[in-house]
């Protein structure tokens, strides 16, 4: 019992973070890979909060009458993590608009239909 | 004054520069600022390889915290010399660029590219620079996000889909290796490189360890292309342009190398990996199939260059198989060959951007007759094939001849006999392009406008690395000493003590608490 | 109660990532994202990573999902059905997933006091740093000066996206065809809109100056700024924002706040520190570290909030190319 | 203790109509009904809620951060409730229509 | 407290079933609407979740969520009346 309850907020996150890859790498549909990419990329930060939290704990922030926090580095970590998720997501749609401007779809094998017959 | 920040110069300068580019608009002096800022990294890498050589190892603590609560940057010998490379070759491309993309991007993102490029060169040297775990991934990042938008910006189409699948997969890399990071982190409480490294030694086999490095291994191994995670390269490498393929063919993937080298050799130590993992016996298979597969495919292609970028695969496959024989011998053949192939498929891609450039394709029917119409170009093109090919007197035979007596020194004859076997193939795919430039007539409809050489600014980086090409096969002096100074570094734990007494006091003082 | 939380939002995440795979219609997928990342900042509220939740459900939550219905407004909102079979991903992601189980059995338990990842490294944060630095969010301290150098990367990651953008969207042209755009018809809107809008500058103000002391900070206070644009775009239309904050400002602007951070750092040079050590920017170390994290906190904040309003104004600029055409 | 006690009048009050509102989401026939009862109870229940935490502030600047987001709550929740309303019945007028047309014609 | 814990699980609730609504919806609008409630009630969540802390502090977080959660409608908004012109799709999402 005591190994679900240190364990089950890991399995969960590793779910998730499946969910997202699974999205990733079935979708054909460019939006929705990248979709999937954030959720996957949202799920390992979970994983890193996960991390840092300490029972009893709170936010790192210094207030009276607090003896315990939770570890700051993984939030700092995952704050730079999140900022350059969102940097590669404006990119891919960036670029998932050029490539609707120059082969009318987002439907990767489709235009993979169109590049094979040049 | 500067000597003690030299460590962070090479990140720093580019990422100052990068900004002043974009400020500037100009793109004359956006490529003049480019140029200079990337030629002083390299100087400054120069004189940090010749400080680590005598030296050993320098460090430099960011913010002045000492490591591990700080940042540190770590340069030994190792990656002093893969920094030498990257900022020598970015120099090169940068002088080679400015009449390379004038025909290939339009004039109004000039600025862009210098500024991406200036971006690509800061992460590149900060991932080899970095003595962080995290902080790798961060510059990971960087260099990958300007390298998208570098190869998006041929005017090509499909640039974009290449881009874009290199978004995907790279992403998808770098989270695995921030999945993994994340799990070194849990079971040791640092990220410092070093004294992750002391702090790993301590455990003997660990589930979660053992899981952290392989999902970095697998996210590295999508940064380096090995195979079968290589399908973006060859896409994002062809439909690049020229400059770009040039820069990321003969950095992008050799700085991916040097990261799996040093999560294997300096954070988990090549006993964690090999002897508990067994991740030679992957490695090595997995480097061999890239050898032969992507060789074969490359004597295929029509076009010259995916032709090459599937050679760069099979190239990596020699790297590889260099640090899974897990011998300074064969560590130091994979280095050497990191530095060697940086060299000559810079030339290469060169080479096929002047022929793009002049004749307006790289299939290899446009290299017809290039012989006499191009010669200097062929030239170096010649020169730096016959360098991949592993001919004496090449650089690319030093590396080949000392991956051989790796293998030889281990008793593994049929590995050094499949090193040969594909040296034969790199004669096949580079044969054919020789064949049409030497000794085919031109097309005949590309006959009325006629194919001149190359200009200047272009054929001077192309033949300053044709000639390393030579040098470095003559004189091994320098590429030998420095790569075999790595290896026994990166093999030798106790080189790396030195920072044991600090990762005492840490673990001191945790323990205290 | 904090556990019993995180079980409910963790089962509710579960469930939506579930409905994303299926869902065939887009704008319903970018719409769960959206609700998925406000949930994920739930669950970083609960495990005490406030400054992270902020982060999330400002970038995540507010920007993503806006530039994901941008592309959306421009590529169509139907996936597609795919007839290829799903079996190889499904197997890659069992694996993948498998191994990662794997790798939880040997993880230390989840939130024990006593685990490595509290022990070696971040005692030294949470007892030293209110001395050291000064600052009571141990957040603020770690990020902008013991690990300021990933924050400048950081920084130059969010320029090199603004770039990326650039050169693939291009930027709108200030005071262009003033088109019908906005939302015209929804008066009701657009005057809430009016005073919602210096609210949140205000806010965005009070974000980057009080991150010392309470979850915020440069980021976060970029990206609210840049949330107010957005906000008046959307509503008052492009080429009024444009004409508010021109794009050729926001070049400057992005350029300059990895200027103002990296000079930061060169000058500590000229003080003789190490690259941005903030020691050395004035006689007291600690009034130092002060000086040294407000200015560098106000350089990422020009920088996000710049790349963040230009990366919006290159895909609002394509969608009204699209509508003129 | 008078604070407290009314603070949770107005929290258990604040949860009950946020609740009602919940399920009106789903027992109510279509969308603009449903619009009616997520938005109304919304703001009622804002109102209660925050008001029932500012009595049990030291009414400092937390509670002015309270009144704030309530402020902006009472702002933004009902406007947007409002636009989408106003969207849907430009967007999806017929559709919507169609569905009294057909529960009309189930009447008669 | 035990109000407070009281109040926080009935909201706890109601996300869950806005989501619920969210997730299985009749009409892409009554989508939006489910989305938009877990938005301002996680807003007030997060409000109640700093009392029951004892760190009332973090309510900055709170404003973000009512802030974002409006700017996220109103982009919602702007994409429908920018693909008015499109055949409107939830015809078949109502056919289900």
């Amino acid at each position: 019992m005591s190994f679900i309850v240190d364990y089950y907020n890991y399995w969960i996150v590793v779910f998730l973070m499946m969910a997202g890859f699974y999205i990733v790498i079935s979708a054909n549909n460019l939006v929705k890979k990248i979709v999937g990419l954030n959720i996957f990329q949202t799920s390992v930060f979970m994983m890193y909060i996960s991390i840092g939290k300490v029972q009893g704990g709170s936010a790192p922030i210094v207030a009276d009458g607090i003896t315990s926090y939770s570890n700051p580095l993984p939030h700092v970590l995952i704050l730079t993590a999140i900022v350059v998720g969102v940097a590669t997501t404006a990119v891919g749609l960036a670029l998932v608009v050029r490539i609707k401007r120059a082969y009318g779809t987002v439907e990767e094998n489709e235009f993979e239909d169109k590049d094979a017959l040049i | 004054m500067f000597e003690q920040h030299f460590p962070v110069l090479p990140i720093v300068l580019p990422l100052i520069a990068a900004p002043l580019c974009m400020l500037l608009g100009r793109s004359q002096l956006a490529w003049l600022l480019a140029t200079i800022v990337s030629g002083i990294s390299f100087c400054i890498a120069v004189s940090l390889l010749m400080v680590t050589l005598d030296q050993g190892v320098l460090s430099y603590a960011l913010g002045g915290w000492e490591p591990p609560w700080g940042i540190e940057m770590r340069l030994d010998v190792a990656n002093a010399l893969i920094l030498s490379v990257v900022t020598g070759i970015s120099t090169l491309v940068l002088v080679y660029a400015k009449d390379s993309i004038a025909t290939e991007i339009p004039q109004s993102q000039h600025t862009l590219f210098y500024t991406a490029h200036l971006l690509c060169l800061t992460g590149l040297s900060g991932i080899l620079t970095t003595g962080d775990a995290f902080n790798l991934f961060v510059f990971l990042e960087i260099s990958s996000l300007a390298t998208y938008t570098l190869v998006s910006l041929a005017s090509d189409r499909r640039a974009l889909t290449a881009a874009f699948r290199y978004l995907v997969m790279g992403t998808i890399g770098a989270t695995f290796i921030l999945i993994g990071v994340g799990m070194m982190y849990m079971k040791t409480g640092t990220l410092n490189m070093l004294d992750l490294a002391a702090r790993i030694g301590e455990f003997e086999y660990n589930r979660t360890l053992n899981t952290g490095l392989a999902f970095i291994l697998v996210g590295v191994s999508i940064k380096l292309a090995l195979f079968p995670l290589h399908m973006w390269l060859p896409p994002a490498y062809t439909h690049a342009p020229s400059a770009v393929s040039a820069f990321l063919a003969s950095t992008a993937t050799k700085v991916a190398v040097y990261v799996m080298i040093r999560f294997i050799f300096t954070i988990y130590g090549a006993e964690y990996v090999f002897y508990s993992m067994g991740m030679d016996v992957i490695l090595l298979v997995l480097a061999i199939v890239a050898i032969f597969n992507c060789s074969f495919v490359a004597t295929v292609q029509s076009n010259v260059k995916t032709m090459l970028a599937y050679s760069s695969v099979a190239q990596i496959g020699y790297m590889i198989l260099g640090i899974s024989l897990v011998t300074t011998a064969g560590l130091m053949a994979g280095l050497l060959h990191i530095f060697n192939h940086a060299l000559m498929k810079g030339a290469l891609f060169m080479a096929v951007g002047a022929v793009f450039m002049r004749t307006g394709s790289a299939d290899i029917k446009a290299f017809r007759g290039l012989g006499k119409t191009m010669p200097w170009t062929m030239a170096a093109f010649t020169i730096a094939g016959l360098s991949i090919i592993g001919v004496p007197l090449t650089a690319g035979f030093v590396s080949k001849w000392y991956l051989v007596t790796a293998a030889l020194e281990q008793q593994h004859w049929m590995i050094a006999f499949l090193v040969l076997i594909g040296s034969l193939l790199a004669i096949v795919y580079i044969g054919r392009i020789l064949e049409a430039a030497y000794f085919k007539d031109p097309v005949q409809s590309a006959s009325d406008k006629t194919i001149k050489e190359a200009p200047l600014m272009m054929l001077v980086p192309m033949w300053i690395l044709a000639v390393a090409n030579i040098y470095f096969g003559i004189d091994t002096s320098l590429s030998v000493t420095a790569a075999d100074a790595a290896a026994n570094w990166l093999f030798e734990p106790s080189a790396q003590a030195v920072f044991q007494s600090a990762s005492q006091s840490a673990s001191e003082l945790g323990a205290a608490r | 109660m904090v556990e019993l939380i995180d079980l409910v939002l963790l089962g509710m995440l579960a469930i939506t990532a579930l409905r994303v795979i299926f869902l065939k219609d887009l704008f319903a997928v970018v719409m769960l994202f959206g609700l998925y990342s406000f949930l994920s900042a739930l669950i970083f509220v609960n495990l005490d990573a406030v400054d992270v939740a902020f982060t999330e459900a400002a970038v995540g939550a507010g920007i993503s999902t806006v530039l994901m219905l941008g592309t959306l407004a421009l590529t169509g909102r139907k996936e597609k059905a795919n007839n290829h079979t799903a079996l190889l991903p499904l197997l890659v992601v069992i694996i993948t997933g498998a191994a990662l189980i794997y790798g939880t059995l040997d993880m230390p338990p989840f939130g024990h006091p006593d685990n490595p990842a509290h022990q070696h490294v971040a005692p030294r944060y949470i007892e030293e740093s209110p001395k050291e630095i000064g600052l009571p969010n141990m957040v603020t301290s770690v990020l902008a000066s013991y690990r300021a150098f990933d924050t400048l990367g950081e920084t130059a990651v969010v320029f090199a996206a603004a770039i990326g953008v650039l050169s693939l969207l291009g930027m709108p042209k200030p005071g262009g065809v003033a088109i019908d755009s906005g939302l015209k018809s929804h008066l009701v809107l657009r005057v809430v809109a009016k005073l919602v809008i210096p609210m949140t500058i205000l806010f965005a103000l009070y974000v980057q100056f009080h991150g010392d002391y309470g979850p915020g900070g440069g980021f976060q206070a970029g990206v609210i700024a840049a949330a107010a644009v957005i906000l008046y775009a959307l509503v008052f239309g492009l080429p009024l924002a444009t004409h508010v904050v021109r794009p050729n400002f926001l070049k400057v602007l992005a350029a300059l706040g990895v200027l103002i951070y990296a000079g930061t750092g060169v000058t500590s040079f000229f003080l003789g520190g190490n690259f941005l050590d903030y020691n050395v920017l004035a006689s007291d170390p600690v009034v130092g570290q002060h000086i040294g994290i407000i200015v560098i906190e106000f350089g990422i904040g020009i920088t996000v909030f710049a790349a963040m309003l230009g990366i919006f104004y290159g895909f609002a600029a394509q969608a009204e190319r699209t509508n003129i055409q | 203790m008078i604070l407290e006690v009314i603070s949770t009048i107005l929290l258990i009050l604040g949860a009950f109509f946020s609740l009602t509102g919940a399920i009106g989401l789903f027992r109510f026939p279509d969308f603009f009904t449903r619009v009616h009862a997520a938005s109304v109870t919304d703001s009622i229940a804002t109102i209660l809620i925050i008001t029932g935490l500012i009595l049990r502030t030291d009414f400092d600047l937390v509670a002015v951060k309270l009144l704030f987001i309530l402020i902006f709550l009472l702002l933004t929740s009902p406007t947007a409730s409002h636009a989408l309303a106003k969207s849907a019945r430009h967007g999806g007028l017929l559709t919507l229509a169609e569905i009294r047309e057909s529960k009309k014609g189930d009447n008669d | 407290m035990l109000a407070l814990a009281a109040t926080s699980v009935a909201i706890l609730s109601v996300m869950a079933l806005a989501l619920a609504r969210a997730l299985k919806a009749d009409t892409v609008y009554d989508r939006i609407l489910g989305v938009n409630m877990v938005g301002t009630k996680t807003a007030l969540f997060i409000a109640i979740m700093g009392f029951l802390n004892g760190r009332p502090d973090f309510l900055d977080i709170a404003i973000v969520y009512a802030l974002i959660n409006f700017i996220g409608m109103i982009a919602v908004l702007r994409f429908f009346e920018y693909t008015a012109s499109e055949p409107d799709e939830d015809t078949q999402e109502k056919s289900k």
